[in-house]
């Protein structure tokens, strides 16, 4: 494992011992924070997604693959989004101090972001949560995307190549103009193969028969998804079949983003038994065949 | 901090000296929040609310969001007794800072042998959430009416020699009457209060927009009415009142001190400013240097209510 | 608009029929919103609640704002009934639009004469405003109890032929049960709700916010609250509910609606935007156009409950 | 009375005629409106006062002096003014369709005003009350005012001057740097009295005396004041002394701001007999004699 990424698994280590640490007498240091980000550009890509950038702290340039941050959104005119709302990292840039989503206007909370202006003030609360773990015996890894989820894989594409992993992206989209961040994945080696809805490529049949294809190629050590629970289940079959590991990054509606409040909750099935995890503190990354859809 | 400003945070709560009244509101803190906060400088640790029986919580969606505040129904997901001990309780063993234990059970029984079972070393104070429904009286929360909650609170007292917390409910239509018979009873302090009991549709599904159907609001918007509550109950009992319900800021603290609360509890604030309470305890201070008031205490009641002609007895229930 | 678009707006509430759903909630409405609205658009006309009694009103400061709402203590200024009866009807006399005269008065007694001597002609309905101290027990108010609403609503029902209209307060722990009661003694609908008891602390002075030191709390903060005392009426009365709290928008109004409102009463809203109501007719219009629902009386009682599990039993009040 | 002012009364008007001309077969036409009106400047005049420009209708655009705009002030950081907030009409011009405010930063609601910037839309509602009313028969007539009293008796000056009358302004602040709308009253050709506390000139007793000499000069038909109850009693006791006419705006908190809620009363003697009035309503401008401080 790299020591870039074993940081991600820092920030979610496991609780006790981060606990501990009030014992040995260093000052405390928050490892989370709420801060406000400057905003750089927030930008439309294409009809549906904008790309956020802003400048923020060292902690929260130190995000990893995987991790996600909670958005305190602005009000839109009429509207007034409560909650945080949780946003993966698209990119994060611990030299500039940036760090980058790409998000879907949905509904309030999106309406919120989309009125951001450069030089406006966000407020930005992570890094959060357990991200991608990339093993450094694999030399190639497949990530299979749909909607926003490919914000989520996004990162993956420079950690893996940091990692000495070849990358190959299988994306999938209603229609080709929809499909994003194609452009990150080629600035880093990776080949990406798009399938859509419009031009009826975008169905698990013929997902699965590409993914069989690069398993038959030697070049899938591991599958990394996002962003559709059919897609995950066609990996799923594929994983267990071939005896492949992988990991899921999942989403649930969230209010805390940090354990407290239980909200969260998804089912996943650890060696047959059903048990219960807090998708932002236990995950949003778990492992593929523990997930249920 | 207060060492440097010579500004006394601390109270007492029924024989429990806190260093400063800041705590987290059940279920809205848990050991994650330690990334965040340094977790000796809160006034206590309020653990999210355990049952003896295993429970899975509600269905999803267990929140929903509203202008001000949100409709919570999570339930009570717990695992029991056991793993709290072993589990959870060790998490806070590292810190100088006392733990409070929030209990809850479908009969009064119940409730008096989790608190005893519960009274060990490691734990400084049991807080009994009766908002939860009494089985033995047709479901309606223990908390709704003074009888029940004098049973309840009676039985507890009688299985437990620690510092006893009874946290009302704010949904039935006489708080002071209700604080009066946990009073009574001997609790050592109230908490006023939980949730609001909410609901919200939504337009497109025509389906409630949380699994469970109702449930709690909490937040901003609950805010003037649960210090109302505070304020009355106050007046009705001498133990020391802990508010609770849309605290977010210093000021919102304040006012709670003033209503009568001795400390205030932090619940859906966290959410949204995860640092909440520790910006609130550097607030109390700052306002207790600027109006040189030596003391956090002395902010407990402080509100002044002037001699007036008997206000004309409105179209709402008068002040009491 | 309607008759082009063939959405059939109007309601029935107890044998009157309105236009359509929408009117104000008494004590926020006058003469003077002429100018702003057409008053022939609207569902029906609420006055302010008037006393036999002259009154003045409470003391200065009267409201006090609050995030996502006011809290306000105006009392019940009142100029009696003959300067109601010259000075104020002959304003509505002009439109084609039912006036509700919402009445108030100390005792049982006291309402069942006021409403006699109201039920003239040109008076369409009674509203019972029962948030109002009962000064013949404790000074509770009558809403606050099922007996004493029963009491009171029998009375006034053998005073009057006028539909009858109690306007509960939300303020007890159990709207519905005091539902129940007003329809056993013969209330034509009930109005679901009033504002809720509030309060607000001055930091400055550390004096309450409102002369008459509490207040009741108003606007979009208290929705999710009154909207489940609605869900939980209509499930347990047959006359109609009419919903009131909050309502800012057409949104709210038609989850009023769907949570089992036959109508909604829209106050504080009118002080933010004082067209509120006409454009909240014209959005309930749109959505039935958009939702192809072709009355908008078929939203009533519309959320869809599914059948589901039995929800966990959480540590705030069950479902109902 | 000049047909200018005259409009002020019929916004003003008894009410039974307003609900009468429901009758009269014609279609119904709104004459108080809310608007979302466009912001045209929004700058500092002094260390205190912003003075607010913008575009609105032609019903907006008709207000009277003394009237005043309920409005719908924007939230600034960390604030939710949740009522509209009253502000007295500073100017009004029917030709180019814009009003002007004058207001002083205090507290959320103008906190809120003064984040405006050009271009942005600011919800504006009115005219609101009964504004001031000139009798066309005062040739000279002086307005005192301190504070925000200022802004709301500026647009007199332009009235003043178009009905005929000569305009004598007393003017009180606390240092003369805090004075507003000087320029105003000179640019329509009135004379300016400043009295500041600094200078210690702003007392009653100093204020009595320029007064009483403007009445021995015969330069003084009619008093208008807004701002100052302790320079209201100094007229109301000439006023009573002389035989002089006289009228006040006053202010309250209000909600409404249309007569609906009854929270801006306040008592008036009329003719030894205490009623209870609306400010926003049965005023803000009032009879000098009937008012209590
Ligand atoms: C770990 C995680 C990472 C995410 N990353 C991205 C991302 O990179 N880009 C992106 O566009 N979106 C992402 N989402 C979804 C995002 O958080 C927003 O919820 C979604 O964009 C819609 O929010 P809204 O305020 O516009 O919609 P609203 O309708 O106003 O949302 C109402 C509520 O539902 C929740 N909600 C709505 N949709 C979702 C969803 N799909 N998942 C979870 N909660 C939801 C909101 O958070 C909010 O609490 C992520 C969600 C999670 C849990
Ligand atoms: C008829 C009328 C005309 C006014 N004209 C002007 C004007 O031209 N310029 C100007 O600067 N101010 C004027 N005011 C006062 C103005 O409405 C604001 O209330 C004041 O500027 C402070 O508001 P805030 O939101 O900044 O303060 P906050 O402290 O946030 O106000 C809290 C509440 O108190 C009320 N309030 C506070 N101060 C006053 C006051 N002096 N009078 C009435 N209510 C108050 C507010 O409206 C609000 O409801 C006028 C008031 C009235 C009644
Ligand atoms: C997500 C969530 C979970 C909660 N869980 C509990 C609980 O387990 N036990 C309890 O007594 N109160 C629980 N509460 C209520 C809070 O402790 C608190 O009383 C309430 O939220 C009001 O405070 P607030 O407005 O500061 O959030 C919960 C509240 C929320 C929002
Ligand atoms: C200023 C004010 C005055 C009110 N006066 C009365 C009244 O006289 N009688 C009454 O039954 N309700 C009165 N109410 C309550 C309203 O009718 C309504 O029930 C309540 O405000 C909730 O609705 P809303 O949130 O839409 O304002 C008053 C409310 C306000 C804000
Ligand atoms: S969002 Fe609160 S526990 Fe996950
Ligand atoms: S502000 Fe409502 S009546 Fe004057």
């Amino acid at each position: 494992m790299s020591i870039q990424l074993d940081q991600a698994h820092t920030t979610a280590m496991p609780i006790a011992t981060a606990a501990g640490s009030a014992c040995s007498g260093a000052p405390w240091k928050a490892s989370i924070v709420a801060e406000l980000a400057e905003v750089v550009r927030n930008e439309a890509v294409n009809a549906e997604y904008r790309h956020l950038v802003v400048n923020c702290s060292e902690e929260a340039a130190a995000a990893q693959p995987g991790q996600f941050f909670q958005l305190l959104c602005p009000q839109p005119a009429g509207e007034q989004p409560f909650l945080r709302r949780p946003m993966s990292l698209y990119g994060a840039d611990p030299d500039r101090r940036q760090v980058e989503f790409l998000y879907k206007v949905t509904g309030a909370g999106t309406r919120g972001l989309d009125t951001l202006k450069p030089g406006d003030r966000l407020d930005i609360m992570g890094p959060l949560g357990v991200g991608f773990a990339l093993d450094p015996g694999w030399r190639h890894i497949v990530a299979v995307g749909r909607g926003a989820g490919l914000a989520t894989l996004a990162p993956l594409a420079r950690a893996a190549r940091a990692n000495g992993a070849q990358v190959t992206a299988v994306f999938s989209a209603r229609r080709p103009d929809l499909l994003v961040s194609v452009d990150l994945f080629h600035r880093h080696r990776a080949d990406v193969i798009a399938v859509t809805d419009s031009e009826q490529t975008s169905g698990p049949a013929n997902v699965e028969r590409i993914l069989r294809r690069l398993i038959a190629d030697g070049r899938c050590d591991a599958f990394f998804t996002c962003g559709s629970s059919r897609l995950m289940r066609v990996q799923q079959r594929l994983a267990r079949e071939v005896g492949l590991p992988g990991q899921v990054a999942m989403e649930q509606q969230m209010a805390c983003g940090i354990g407290l409040c239980y909200c969260c909750v998804r089912d996943f099935n650890v060696n047959g038994e059903i048990v219960n995890r807090r998708v932002c503190w236990d995950g949003p990354v778990f492992d593929l065949m523990e997930a249920l859809p | 901090m207060s060492a440097a400003s010579n500004v006394d945070l601390s109270v007492s709560i029924g024989g429990l000296t806190l260093r400063n009244p800041v705590m987290p509101a059940s279920g809205t803190f848990a050991e994650g929040l330690e990334k965040v906060m340094d977790f000796n400088r809160l006034g206590a640790f309020v653990t999210k609310t355990i049952t003896r029986e295993l429970r899975a919580g509600n269905p999803l969606p267990r929140v929903v969001e509203r202008p001000g505040g949100l409709i919570n129904a999570i339930g009570i997901p717990s695992k029991g007794v056991p793993y709290f001990i072993e589990t959870i309780m060790p998490h806070y063993a590292a810190y100088d800072t006392p733990l409070v234990v929030s209990i809850s059970a479908p009969t009064a029984e119940g409730f008096a042998s989790l608190a005893a079972e519960l009274s060990i070393p490691g734990v400084a104070a049991i807080e009994a959430n009766i908002s939860c429904p009494n089985i033995e009286e047709d479901g309606k929360a223990f908390a709704m009416r003074a009888e029940s909650t004098q049973k309840v609170t009676r039985l507890l007292r009688t299985a437990t020699e620690l510092p006893l917390w009874v946290k009302l409910t704010p949904n039935t239509g006489d708080v002071p009457e209700v604080a009066r018979a946990a009073e009574a009873a001997g609790a050592d302090a109230v908490v006023v209060a939980n949730t609001i009991l909410s609901m919200a549709i939504d337009l497109k599904s025509f389906k409630p927009c949380l699994g469970n159907i109702m449930g709690g609001l909490s937040g901003p918007a609950i805010k003037p009415i649960v210090l109302r509550q505070v304020f009355q109950c106050a007046k009705a009992v001498k133990i020391p009142v802990i508010g609770c319900g849309g605290i977010s800021t210093a000021d919102d603290a304040i006012e709670y001190m003033l209503a009568g609360a001795s400390a205030v509890q932090v619940g859906t604030a966290t959410f949204l400013q995860p640092a909440a309470m520790t910006t609130i305890i550097d607030g109390l201070e700052a306002f207790c240097l600027r109006r040189e008031t030596p003391r956090v205490a002395d902010l407990i009641r402080g509100v002044i209510i002037e001699e007036a002609d008997e206000p004309d007895l409105a179209w709402l229930d008068p002040v009491s």
